[in-house]
């Protein structure tokens, strides 16, 4: 192997995925699927957090902005949350996100919220293949104009904040 | 109701009284049958013993066919033949489950400007009468019932193995209701899905003749007068080696066959020519004998 | 308390461990590649591979690191954090260096072990080592916190599992609550007639324990009672606990019977069926599950008795108990606990045989589950211990067969693992009873255990006819005269090489066993996971194969997979010993994961406020902004991802620390 | 089974072993290549599609022995087999397979090698069925049966024929049969061009 390996095509395009992943189901089935040698695609890196609650729209967007195809948030299945409702909050602020992805002109595809089990290895293997797949059919995600989070104009943060709340996020 | 109907060969063949009856009954019944056109063989199972892909392709090419018919609306392909039936289900599930399948049968489809994306749904007449005519709506439309008769419903094997998304693989029902709407009684016996031998009646006599007796002889042993078939194969099994079986076994066979269809199409009032009884070898009269 | 020769503020020194697992890792990662990567990162002075990090002298070479190159942060790229993080905290704590200075890699189960190829298989491992590296430098020095623990045990379930749980953390002294859902405990084994291989009576071993547990002061015994919530931490939890009405006080009766008797559901026709008896006799809706039911106390079914459902009974019952003891006003009662930590032995259910119709239960009358012959052969059961059919026969053939529902990837595609043991015993049993010609169906017989191999050898001497293959069905198709009547088992006799039809009279299923029906609704109870097959999950299968992924709570017997009564009873007492080891402690460790508020960031907007499920965060009015109670935070970070200011953060998980890590698997490639 | 009292000449004596170099060992992992098959390396020998078939007990192996000797490199002995002829595609075992293994599928895997390699049975009817049946739906893209059965008959037992005459015709008497070839209403040369294209893109198992 030489010193720059590269991506396993070197003709095609291998999407790069940045996965968060809560640390009492998802990252525990992603445990499971290596226990179990189940083989997926290599495209993913998976970042854990405690709960799927703690993942702010901004990670994704940072992400995206850092040159990342696509962001692949886990979490517990509805009602298994270890913190018990992390995991709604989290829809909730995804499905805004979702919205505010599509403005901005990013495909719905590359970014997905999936409730993955500490039991379901073989989840995490089909939905990082599907979504690979599906990437790879997209091609690279351009996303320069959003602005850093740094330089973000707080207000902004604070709209996207409160829509998604509703009081209640 | 509207349908698209894959009839098979064999419908047009030994089984023409399957069509007759099932068509005139679908049409006392307000149901509109539309023959495909220009369909092909299924492929059936005799095909898939010489080349398995080309097999799909046959059955495939009547999917494509079906979906372009549509024309963007949802299809129901009815295919009243049990080996249609299976040859079209399966093409249809190993296209999706098998990328090599979908693949190479799509293709295959594309050198002829066809193509078939998943958009018919196939179905098997019996399904077509109890769930989608209904029992309600059969009881309102019987008008001669058939109480004179004790029905051995014989499904055959590939009605109910291995899809059967309608009724159950080894006891199935859905026949034994609707024999049971138009006034006749079902017998309860254990071969409802137990298989007639299929071509080996014709290939290999000695073993193909024993399994239609068997089924033959389980109906009497359950006091049937009458059996009565879904798929053309298994009554012309039971039916035109039924004196060769006779004289294999020593026994004095004596068993009307028919297609649950002709009963059907009795309760109805539909008379019998019509019904294409006048084809078959033992005549319906004659089961008041057996019983 | 250990005193951090590091201050945070120093300079990152990065010592970077790449593992090799054996050839785990280094048969799929390029290793030395992956190492000299890490070396070229910012703030990286000391970059190795090492065969086996985790061993001694892995642990060492760090800590001689982190002596000799003043090392003050620390990376190990190997196995998931789940199974390591700890040891290589202590590592660097033993090294007098904060042990949140150290981030661990995933490169095993993320990366060598789910990767084909190995170049990308490499690429991904340095993109993970990467974001360790970036996060690692940001990281900041935290103290644990230790919260002190509740001395009391919470079992949920009193079969044997839960009974052996019991008593052994009551005889150590510790306070135990034991909650039932049936009227009594005693659980499967109750209904058992002898234990294989040994062939004790199973209420002659199990009632003294079932006794001891009603007498132990150490115990408070509620059956008839589920658990209805579960809130708190471990070494801190609240539970409610449901004493659904008995309907009879349990402080009064002495379970005499007089009320049975009185009970005006006399006939047999409007009885209900017997659940203790598998539905093979009736009961009342006034009933004790046996007569060695603990506690002997009556109950009184809701969903049978007239007085209950109608209002409209002559209350015969009442006027028999000379005790006064049933009440028709008791209504469920919700009880308020705090525990230490919960023992799971929520057992199994028994694979439902109607699933496989073609084996004919519920169709064909002498068809039998093994559960329903245990009580058939009983001498306290329906027949009195005779085993006759249902129409009143006694059976001169009878087949038994073996994994029903189980190694069927339609139905579980697990063994049973008790089914072979189960179905041997009833071919002896039956056979000693009757006399009659039994003949097994096996498809691999699994004895493995001490004195299983020997009882299967007695079996066989007996005369049982063993045949090896899988029934395809039972029928009453006949085929001869002598099968007219007859159950008809078609089967080929795989060793032979033949198909065969054996008509019997008696059918006897050894059904699998399975996760108790409302095991999801517990699982999120409780907090903890499942399985595919939906056994409560272990957090790992060979090391910790009684505790679960959330801390204090362990699993004991069945409710964690099929299991045999010793080795229930092996795991009930491994189960109680770990919960003794946590209460006993008197305190937990907890992760210093709490989230806490920049009081000059916060603007006041109360956003995070009803967010937290905990309730952990309040307002201070005064001051205008908000305030986290760090002891009630349990760190899930919620509040923090929700805050619009960015003064709310979360310790170990930081924007800051979350940023670097992003940065960190995609800025290198 | 029949009784009979034994004799020398009865005694069938023979040597029965089978040497490694024999074996295709490879011949299982191939097979699971083929849709349907792929599960069959799963098989625990339980026997139950063996006591489901209906046909098992004419079968010189069983299908459970047929799965067996596959995996076990039997190539030669599981293609000449009986057992594969005699399968009449009733589906019992592929839907009590109690590990899914679809083994109506694997029989027909296994008919089409047999085809492919050569080594059906001479003058077994069932592989002459097929193939007829095959030129009869290439011909006119649908099946006569009359004719296909009249052409196996002619072809493996020309008395069969003979002795069927009488069926046949009364068969015909009733509007049942026909000499007459049914025909796709359109062209048939459409259909040929799907099937020349699956051969084109043919993965090894077409017709010999």
């Amino acid at each position: 192997m030489s010193k720059d390996t590269p991506l396993p095509s070197a003709e095609g395009f291998e999407p790069r995925i940045v996965a968060f992943f809560c640390n009492w189901c998802t990252y525990t089935a992603s445990d499971l699927a290596g226990t179990s040698r189940m083989q997926y695609a290599p495209n993913t890196r998976v970042i854990r957090v405690m709960c799927s609650g703690r993942i702010d729209p901004r990670f994704v967007l940072q992400t995206l902005r850092e040159g990342a195809d696509g962001v692949l948030l886990g979490g517990c299945r509805p009602g298994d949350c270890h913190y018990q409702s992390g995991n709604y909050k989290c829809l909730r602020r995804f499905k805004l996100l979702k919205r505010y992805l599509a403005q901005m002109g990013v495909e719905n595809e590359r970014v997905r919220l999936e409730w993955i089990a500490a039991s379901e290895g073989d989840r995490v293997q089909k939905v990082t293949n599907e979504m690979v797949e599906q990437i790879r059919k997209l091609g690279h995600c351009r996303l320069e104009q959003i602005p850093r989070p740094e330089t973000e104009p707080a207000a902004e943060t604070h709209d996207l904040e409160q829509v998604g709340a509703g009081g209640m996020i | 109701m509207k349908y698209l109907y894959y009839p098979g060969c064999s419908l047009k063949g030994s089984g023409r009284s399957y069509e007759e009856s099932l068509l005139a009954s679908f049409k006392k019944l307000g149901v509109e049958m539309h023959e495909l056109p220009d369909w092909n063989c299924c492929g059936a199972t005799a095909y898939m013993a010489v080349d398995e892909m080309k097999a799909f392709a046959l059955a495939a090419r009547n999917l494509a066919l079906a979906e372009r018919y549509g024309d963007g609306e949802p299809v129901t392909l009815v295919a009243p033949c049990n080996a249609c039936y299976l040859a079209l289900m399966k093409v249809q599930k190993y296209m999706a489950e098998y990328d090599e399948v979908g693949r190479t049968i799509s293709d295959a489809l594309a050198s002829a400007d066809l193509s078939y994306r998943g958009g018919v749904r196939v179905r098997q007449s019996l399904d077509v009468l109890l769930n989608d005519v209904g029992l309600d709506l059969l009881a309102e439309k019987i008008n001669h019932p058939l109480g004179q008769w004790k029905v051995a419903c014989y499904y055959g094997c590939q009605a109910v193995r291995p899809f059967a998304p309608f009724d159950d693989e080894y006891n199935p029902m859905s026949m034994d209701h609707l024999m049971r709407s138009i006034g006749a009684e079902p017998v309860d016996w254990p071969l409802k899905a137990r298989c007639c031998g299929g071509t080996l009646t014709g290939t290999i006599p000695t073993v193909g003749l024993r399994l239609s007796y068997i089924i033959l002889r389980e109906a009497i042993d359950r006091g049937a007068n009458v059996v009565a078939t879904a798929c053309p194969l298994c009554q012309f099994n039971l039916e035109c080696y039924q004196s060769q079986m006779g004289r294999e076994y020593g026994e004095d066979l004596d068993m009307p066959i028919v297609y649950y269809s002709q009963l059907l199409g009795q309760a109805l009032g539909i008379d019998d020519r019509s019904l294409g009884l006048q084809r078959h070898f033992v005549p319906l009269t004659a089961a008041a004998a057996v019983g | 308390m250990i005193m951090h020769r590091k201050s945070p503020e120093d300079q990152p020194r990065i010592g970077v461990y790449v593992c090799h697992c054996g050839v785990n890792i280094a048969a799929k990662v390029d290793v030395e590649h992956v190492r000299d990567f890490a070396a070229s990162l910012p703030g990286v002075v000391v970059s190795r591979d090492y065969k086996f990090a985790c061993s001694d002298p892995g642990q060492e070479l760090i800590q001689k690191d982190i002596r000799e190159h003043d090392l003050n942060r620390i990376v190990v790229a190997s196995c998931s954090p789940q199974l390591h993080e700890r040891t290589f905290r202590r590592t660097c704590a033993d090294a007098g260096l904060s042990p949140f200075f150290f981030q661990m890699a995933n490169i095993r189960e993320h990366v060598s072990w789910v990767t084909v190829d190995p170049g990308a298989a490499t690429t991904k491992a340095r993109a993970l080592v990467a974001a360790a590296v970036r996060r690692v430098a940001r990281a900041e020095a935290l103290a644990l916190r230790q919260v002190p623990v509740r001395p009391e045990v919470l079992v949920v379930g009193g079969g044997i599992a839960g009974i052996h749980s019991a008593l052994t953390l009551a005889n150590a002294g510790k306070k135990v609550f034991l909650v039932e859902r049936e009227p009594t405990i005693g659980g499967h084994m109750a209904q058992l007639d002898k234990t294989f291989p040994t062939m004790d009576c199973s209420a002659c071993i199990l009632t003294p324990k079932m006794s001891d547990v009603k007498n132990h002061p150490n115990i408070t015994m509620w059956t008839y009672s589920e658990v209805d919530e579960v809130s708190g931490f471990t070494g801190n939890f609240k539970v409610k606990v449901r004493r659904k009405a008995r309907y009879i006080k349990e402080e009064l009766c002495v379970g005499c019977g007089d009320c049975v008797d009185a009970c005006v559901m006399k006939k047999e026709k409007v009885q209900v069926p017997d659940e203790f008896n598998v539905g093979l006799s009736k009961r009342k809706a006034v009933y004790m599950p046996f007569p060695q039911a603990t506690p002997a106390c009556m109950v009184i079914d809701p969903k049978q008795c007239l007085q209950l459902m109608k209002g409209k009974c002559a209350q015969t019952c009442v006027d028999a108990c000379e005790r006064a003891a049933v009440d028709f006003d008791q209504t469920d009662e919700i009880v308020e606990i705090d525990v230490g930590a919960i023992v799971m032995a929520t057992g199994f259910r028994p694979f439902d045989a109607k699933r496989i119709p073609e084996y004919g239960y519920g169709r064909f009358d002498h068809v039998y589950t093994t559960l329903e012959v245990e009580r058939l052969v009983n001498a306290s059961g329906p027949t009195g211990g005779e085993v006759v059919l249902r129409d009143g026969t006694v059976p001169k053939t009878v087949g038994v067969i073996h994994c029903v529902g189980s190694r069927d990837r339609r139905h579980n595609a697990y063994c049973s693992k008790v089914c072979c043991m189960a179905a041997l015993k009833m071919a002896h049993l039956v056979k000693e009873r009757t006399g009659a010609e039994v003949f097994d169906f096996y498809v691999d017989m699994r004895t493995p255990s001490k004195g299983y191999e020997e009882f299967y050898d007695q079996v066989l001497s007996e005369g049982v006819q063993f045949i090896r293959g899988r029934v395809a069905e039972v029928t009453d198709w006949a085929m001869t005269p002598e099968e007219e009547g007859k159950l008809v088992i078609r089967v080929e006799d795989t060793l032979i090489g033949v198909a065969r039809r054996v008509p019997v009279d008696m059918v006897i299923l050894a059904v699998g066993l399975e996760p108790q029906v409302d095991t999801a609704e517990m699982q999120r109870r409780f907090n903890i996971s499942c399985s595919q097959e939906g056994f409560f999950l272990e957090r790992h299968p060979k090391l910790a194969p009684v505790s679960t992924f959330t801390d204090g709570i362990f699993l004991a017997g069945a409710c964690q997979g099929p299991k045999d009564i010793p080795e229930v009873v092996a795991q009930a007492g491994a189960a109680a010993a770990e919960a003794l080891a946590l209460v006993d402690r008197g305190h937990v460790d907890i992760e210093p994961n709490t989230a806490w508020i920049e009081e000059e960031a916060c603007s006041g907007c109360k956003t995070c406020i009803p967010l937290c499920p905990f309730n952990a965060i309040t307002r201070d009015e005064e001051k205008a902004i908000a305030v986290v109670n760090d002891a009630m935070c349990k760190g899930c970070g919620t509040c923090v991802a929700a805050c619009p200011s960015g003064a709310a953060q979360q310790n170990m998980f930081t924007d800051e620390q979350i940023y670097e890590e992003i940065e960190g698997v995609l800025a290198y490639v | 089974m029949a009784q009979r009292t034994p004799r020398m000449s009865n005694l069938h004596i023979t040597r029965r072993i089978k040497y490694q170099n024999e074996l295709d060992l490879g011949f299982g992992k191939v097979m699971t290549s083929i849709p349907g098959a792929e599960d069959l390396l799963r098989c625990i020998q339980c026997g139950t599609c063996s006591s489901t078939c209906p046909l098992s007990i004419y079968m010189d192996h069983t299908p459970r022995k047929i799965i067996a000797m596959t995996r076990a490199g039997f190539k030669d002995e599981v293609l000449s087999s009986a057992t594969i002829w005699l399968c009449a595609s009733c589906y019992s075992c592929t839907v009590d397979c109690p590990k899914k293994i679809k083994i109506t599928d694997v029989m027909y895997a296994l008919k089409r090698k047999a085809i492919e390699e050569k080594v059906w049975p001479r003058g077994l009817p069932i592989p002459v069925l097929a193939k007829e049946f095959f030129a009869s739906v290439l011909r006119t893209g649908r099946a006569n049966e009359g004719r296909t059965v009249a052409k196996v008959w002619l072809k493996t037992r020309p008395l069969k024929l003979l002795a069927n005459m009488g069926l046949g015709l009364r068969l015909m008497a009733r509007g049942r049969m026909s000499m007459k070839s049914e025909r796709m209403t359109g062209s048939v040369d459409q259909l040929r061009k799907i099937l020349d294209s699956v051969h084109n893109s043919d993965t090894g198992h077409s017709p010999g």
